[in-house]
């Protein structure tokens, strides 16, 4: 989980969790930030009350038994690939209430360059790879796996 | 002699049913036999991907021995 | 401050702040969400104890009188420049202990890559377009304005 | 009659003073009459951006009126 970085003394540190605890991005700021690093940034991932104009009235992760060991996994490749101090990422599961967060990623870089690459990468890699799945339930009673036709 | 298919999201909402014990054979004739028997899974299986035992499995031929555990996974939809 | 966007009904929200007050980026934050919104990125800029690998022992931030209407214009114009819901922007000035937010940057969106695109612009927007100055005091006593040679 | 020349951040390290008041002239005139004051200043000034009445100049044969201020920018550190 750690590294040499090419410009500083710092070795990345990496986090992941995934969780049916409700996380706040602000938490996981607060973990990465240090006297050394000049920029954080996050990404909060919330539960909305529309998905493509209709209305949504609940919604449920569900993660695959895999899910935590790859978000490690995903979480080690982003600070090895980007010049970052620190990355955390957490995906939250079971029913979240609208509003608050799916997903927080946050990074701590040097520069804000590679504070902001490394998070959006953060982001597309944990869809990309991470098995877990979104139940919407719509206010006409209907409800749909998302990405499933 | 068992193995056993779990089904996750879509796939389950498909069959019904979050499991399926089968006899070992190779994953092909395991998908087909979970298909007989839950027909609507084969609108969902086209896009899915598959662990065998964890392990991204992508060859349809390679047996899935006894005691495994064969995953139906849908297409991810995290964040 | 408002546009009406083109795929949804909600007109953009632009704010920005130019303060010598404690700057929070988590409060930022909680200003842009919604049940509406599906992203919110964020951005803070640290003060650092350290730059170029020399120590820092303090440092002062000085703002030109024109950097709060100047600040309100860039907001605005990240706004109608992408497709996000909301931004907000904050520069404090005077002097600001290491570890706290020089500069705080948050975009709501729908979708999470217009909310890094948006962020990204911002925070280069406020570094190019904005007079304000930052002089920073080393622990070996002497002292520099950056980027002046 | 006078204009006043406002120095920020390194300009006004570089002269020691905040601010100058002068006759008003052309732009030129008046920062040639900073620097002549403020030998530091010239080091600094081919950095700087400018501001008249809170506009940006870029004509530096722009006759400053009475009354004005024009401001003197290092380039910007915010951030």
């Amino acid at each position: 989980m750690a590294k040499e970085n090419n410009n500083d003394f710092m070795a990345n540190i990496a986090s992941a969790l995934v969780t049916t605890d409700v996380i706040v991005v602000a938490d996981f700021a607060a973990a990465v930030r240090s006297n050394v690093s000049g920029a954080v940034v996050t990404f909060s991932g919330d539960v909305r009350d529309n998905d493509h104009g209709r209305a949504v009235a609940s919604l449920e992760y569900e993660a695959h038994p895999t899910a935590q060991s790859l978000l490690e996994k995903v979480a080690r490749e982003i600070a090895e690939r980007h010049e970052v101090l620190s990355v955390s990422v957490a995906h939250r599961h079971g029913p979240i209430p609208i509003g608050e967060s799916a997903l927080v990623a946050v990074v701590s870089a040097k520069h804000r360059k590679a504070a902001f690459s490394a998070c959006a990468d953060l982001v597309d890699e944990v869809k990309a790879q991470i098995p877990i799945w979104k139940h919407q339930v719509f206010t006409d009673g209907t409800d749909e796996w998302v990405n499933c036709a | 002699m068992a193995v056993t298919l779990r089904f996750y999201a879509a796939a389950r909402k498909a069959t019904g049913t979050s499991e399926m014990t089968l006899e070992p054979s190779v994953a092909l004739h395991l998908l087909d036999q979970a298909v007989a028997a839950h027909p609507k899974l084969l609108g969902v299986l086209g896009q899915c991907s598959f662990l065998l035992n964890e392990v991204a499995l992508h060859d349809f031929d390679t047996q899935v021995p006894d005691g495994s555990t064969l995953d139906v996974l849908p297409p991810f939809a995290g964040g």
